[in-house]
């Protein structure tokens, strides 16, 4: 039975041998610890994603990262230059969709399409078939920390890979990496090859280097109410811990109300920060990261920026250490360098303005605060008590049984009877609860803040305001008010 | 009640989409075949032969369309199927590429309609009732 | 001696004869007012300016509207259609600078070098040289209110040019339209002028014709105190409400701390509806506008869109009634019709998006307002006290003594003593004082904060602490910091 | 000290930068003539003759600066100040064109340098001290 439990060296050193035999780049003589190891301590601390962030989060500032990956190797290499040049603080290397199911030979069809084509048939950059040489030559021709982003339920090779290139962050989860990106893998599954990934940076982390790691927080970008995916990224964060990792990165995606996302972020870090305490992971570095806005965007690239724009306001004001940007092409397909650059350079520059800013103390946000955290510690102590204690245990059973429920998820492990809608100043509420793992008094108050709106609305309760406010932002609004 | 097949091909796993569409067409009267996000061409296939369905609703979102729906039509053709219609949409090319172009591609691999990302599936019904009859 | 009194009918109509003889369109017989109240009584509600407004105003939304003025005739209707197409719910008609100084003839030069340049050598429309035939042809190409926004001494027949056909608001005042745009033209003067422009207005409410009158908010647009515009809005509302204005909107020009502005607004709104109610003003409709950033915009389009969106989420917030848009080529020159829409598009998405929500209330926020309005309020006293309880002849007195001074301001009847600068929080705080009639102890919170950021900076408090904020926006940052 | 007039031309009220640039050039160790807002070429040129200036800079920033200009280095040759050095900065046209063009424009009109938008008279401290010597 899987539990939530350090894995030993030498099972981790035994699953390891097998990993590297997944695919053929495997191999690579760099994947030695003996040789990984000094090359990850060799690399100046303005490159480590961990140290970076660490030292943002102690001066309140606000950075930048976007999302980008293409097929070929030196297109992708110009691709993160020229993001950098915009003002990106990170970058990333986002991998295509193939990697992530580990079609590897999908993956390189899809690159040699690519070179033949002059243009990336694939979505993401396939950083396995690129192997060690390939991401070492990113890393070493960039001058920001990478990390790897995916959607991987299985990215134990991947992890390796990259990490031995130099990329000091990596992000994922067993829950967060599974359910909105996975159909029919089990979480157990997941969970077991996660911890065999944070296994790894906490292998690295006892032999002197650190490397962060970032659970996904807006899990389906759709409408996810703060209370599930909070509670998903306080758990990740304590498997992450109990395999070794240190430096944590819990997440947020971009509600839409300026005051429940502020609420969100600053619900998160607190109690992931006590959940860790309480659990007893000493010396732990927790930071945020704020998702611009991961719904569906708008079509127009002007509104686009405005919500971009309108998203980093929110994020500074927060004090999310990190902000994931999007790009005016979103809506439409992955974006050109170009466009990736508007956004990024519209997010710093607001970012950079308000960096000395915060949002007030009020009534409103404290309550709101309150909310989230009671909420999160309902369905935590939900998990830890269907689970007998165990997290792994608690995960599994908890989604088996409904009472952690992503809304939207195709994945098949997920119960998806949980509906969101917006209350009437466009908070994220539950409209239909399935069997969420919340007490009575919480869902009275979410079904009131729904009743309110739909009476404003003068208008019934049903799934149809569940649609609409998926609709809505793209086509111009928060809430999605029926048609007059 | 004429019969649909929706899913999401390939290994894509937008969702959402695929939801909202099962909802409307379902709401249309139709009787819809949802085989959900990462399903393969067979998948849709299979779907369809069995429920007798007239059309395939192929939503692709990730990018990787062109790849996934190569030969799609042939394999509708070798299973007995070959004059369903095909509809093709969401994000289907990995980035912003000139739409006609996109579209003679995707008809030229046999699909019947292609659509342009944030086309809803509300402005496809009128379609869908013109090729399906009543 | 000039008073704040209600010009009587006689004088009024008097002073009107010559009015219409300054240049040849001034003859237009739709100029006569047996032609043109029927035809304002004519135009359509939503064509109104004034009842549009208002309307907002009890919605609790945020209209956008832009700034926008080119010299021929058939241009200028095609770009403000563009604006609306983008989303414009006011449209504008900036007038050029030779029309606004009366250089009538320039502006005829002007007209026809465009026409054979086939692009605007003037930087607005010229509506006194294009006459009511023009003006009406704009008015009635477009489906929503037209505005003339200018700066201008002495804009008696632009404002009885622009009324006659059907442009139902007209922005300016005695001191706003002065002591920014002018150099040697005396407070006397222009508040003499603009005693006439807001008669006309009264006149047309008296013929029960609702016309809205905004005041200048943003005055130099750079590092203004809120206090000192405020003051310049409230002075000017009453001034217009004694000629018989109903419909007045108030301004204010961002200043890039959130919490300040949104406390700016509050205060703007609150202390103009009381002194005006105080001063035995009734019925009158007081609306706020908000202008985005007025000083120096960064060069790079996708910042400054940043910018505007940064912009528009303030005064979303900020409940103010209308926003006044800017361009991503705001840093460069007017924009063309394209570039002013993405400033539009960008703005009211972000608008419609926060339109059902609000800024908390909050310690801090209370803390602000009541700073503001107790400085306003001893800015107000003092204009009284020096005028003798009349508020014309205090506001020229007050100017001369340097009681009222603004920053940066060309006129020469302005003192110029007063230098604003930031502090720690980029909250705009006042350096200098000069003789501005503000109480000690006012004064003390403001050396303050200022010595806060002083400190922080480890600098010395000077000169350069101004010019650092001047420019600092520009280069992508609030607070212009010593070189470290 | 050499002398320069600095001051913005015709119906412009811009008045930040100017400021700007006063304190500027005089930190930098010029004796500077600040003409003002909505100045002439006249009172620009009277100003030059009378203090005896080798540098007359002019900033236009409303636009009309093409139309304000013209005629400038004429006016000077006829004020026996012809080989006075003329800069025109601020954002001198309407609109944003291509500045090359422009800088053409004026140049012909006889100005000796010509500055684009966004640039700050830190960056123009060179040239000066450059065409005035030491
Ligand atoms: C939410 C989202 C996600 C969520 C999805 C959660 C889930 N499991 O559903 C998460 C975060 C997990 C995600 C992951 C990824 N995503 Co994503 N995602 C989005 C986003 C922002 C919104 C999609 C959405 O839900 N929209 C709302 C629904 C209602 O609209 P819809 O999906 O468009 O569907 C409607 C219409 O398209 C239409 N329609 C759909 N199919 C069809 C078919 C026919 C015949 C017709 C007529 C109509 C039709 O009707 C639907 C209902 O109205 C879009 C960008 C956008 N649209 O703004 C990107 C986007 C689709 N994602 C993209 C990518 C690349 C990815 C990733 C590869 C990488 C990444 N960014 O992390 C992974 C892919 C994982 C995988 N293997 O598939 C790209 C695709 C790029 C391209 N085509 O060039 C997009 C366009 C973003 C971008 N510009 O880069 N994503
Ligand atoms: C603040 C401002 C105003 C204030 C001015 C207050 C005042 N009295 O000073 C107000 C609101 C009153 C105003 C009014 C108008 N403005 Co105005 N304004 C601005 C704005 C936003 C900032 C200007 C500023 O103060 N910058 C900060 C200072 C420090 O920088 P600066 O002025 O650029 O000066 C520096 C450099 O340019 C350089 N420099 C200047 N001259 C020279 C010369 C040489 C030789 C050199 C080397 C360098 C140099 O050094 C200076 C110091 O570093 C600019 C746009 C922008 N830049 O973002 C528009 C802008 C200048 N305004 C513009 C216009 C059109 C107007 C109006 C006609 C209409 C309107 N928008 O209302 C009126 C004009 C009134 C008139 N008759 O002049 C346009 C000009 C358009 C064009 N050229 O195509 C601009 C560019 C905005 C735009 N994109 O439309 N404005």
């Amino acid at each position: 039975m899987l539990l939530n439990k350090k894995m030993s060296e030498a099972d981790f050193l035994a699953e390891r041998e097998k990993v590297l035999q997944a695919w053929k780049t495997g191999s690579h003589p760099d994947l030695d610890f003996s040789r990984s190891i000094p090359y990850l301590k060799s690399i100046p601390e303005s490159k480590n994603f961990a140290i970076k962030l660490s030292k943002a989060k102690q001066g309140g500032v606000t950075l930048v990262q976007p999302r980008a990956g293409v097929a070929v190797l030196d297109d992708h290499i110009q691709l993160l230059k020229s993001l950098i040049d915009a003002g990106a603080d990170f970058v990333p290397s986002t991998i295509d969709s193939y990697t992530r199911q580990n079609r590897y030979v999908e993956a390189e069809r899809g690159i040699q399409e690519s070179q033949i084509a002059h243009r990336s048939m694939l979505n993401g950059f396939p950083a396995v078939n690129h192997g060690v040489d390939g991401c070492k030559k990113v890393f070493e021709n960039v001058s920001v920390p990478i990390q790897a982003r995916h959607g991987t339920p299985d990215a134990r090779l991947l992890s390796e890979i990259i990490h031995a290139s130099g990329w000091t962050s990596n992000e994922g989860g067993g829950i967060s990496y599974n359910i909105p990106y996975a159909k029919s893998v089990s979480l157990e599954t997941t969970i077991k090859n996660w911890q065999y990934v944070d296994r790894l940076v906490g292998y690295y982390e006892d032999h002197g280097v650190t490397i962060n790691r970032e659970p996904f927080g807006p899990l389906t970008g759709t409408l996810v109410p703060p209370c599930i995916s909070n509670t998903v990224q306080i758990i990740e964060a304590l498997l992450a811990a109990e395999q070794g990792v240190k430096n944590i990165t819990v997440g947020y995606g971009m509600g839409g109300n300026v005051v429940q996302d502020i609420a969100a972020i600053k619900a998160l870090l607190r109690q992931t920060e006590s959940y860790l305490h309480r659990y007893g992971y000493k010396n732990m570095i927790v930071t945020t990261v704020f998702h611009q806005w991961m719904g569906g965007f708008p079509a127009d690239e002007a509104a686009a920026t405005g919500l971009i724009s309108m998203s980093s306001v929110v994020a500074a004001l927060s004090k999310a250490t990190k902000m994931i940007t999007k790009s005016p092409h979103e809506s439409v397909g992955v974006p050109t360098a170009e466009a990736n650059g508007i956004g990024i350079k519209a997010s710093k520059f607001v970012v950079n303005l308000l960096k000395d800013q915060h949002f007030p103390e009020s009534m409103e946000l404290q309550m709101e605060i309150a909310q989230i955290e009671s909420e999160v510690d309902a369905l935590m102590d939900a998990v830890f008590t269907v689970g007998d204690g165990d997290l792994v245990q608690g995960v599994i059973k908890a989604f088996e049984q409904g009472i952690l429920d992503v809304p939207f998820a195709p994945s098949k492990f997920n119960a998806g009877k949980v509906l969101p809608a917006r209350d009437n100043e466009g908070f994220i509420r539950i409209l239909e609860f399935g069997n969420l793992g919340l007490p009575e008094v919480i869902k009275a108050h979410h079904r009131a803040k729904i009743r309110e709106r739909a009476e404003f609305e003068k208008r019934d309760i049903s799934f149809q305001l569940t649609i609409d406010d998926v609709n809505a932002v793209a086509n111009g609004h928060l809430i999605g008010r029926g048609r007059k | 009640m004429k019969s649909i097949v929706i899913g999401v091909i390939g290994a894509d796993v937008h969702a959402v989409g695929n939801k909202i569409i099962d909802y409307t067409l379902t709401n249309a009267g139709y009787n819809v075949i949802n085989i959900g996000v990462l399903s393969s061409q067979e998948d849709f296939i299979n779907a369809a032969i069995e429920a007798d369905a007239e059309l395939i609703l192929v939503s692709s979102l990730y990018g990787h369309g062109e790849i996934d729906c190569r030969g799609m039509r042939q394999k509708c053709i070798e299973s007995g199927i070959g004059d369903i219609f095909l509809y093709v949409g969401g994000n289907i090319v990995v980035g912003k590429q000139d739409f006609s172009e996109v579209k003679q591609r995707f008809l030229q691999m046999g699909f019947n309609r292609v659509y342009p990302p944030g086309i809803s599936i509300d402005m496809a019904l009128n379609d869908i009732k013109n090729d399906l009859g009543e």
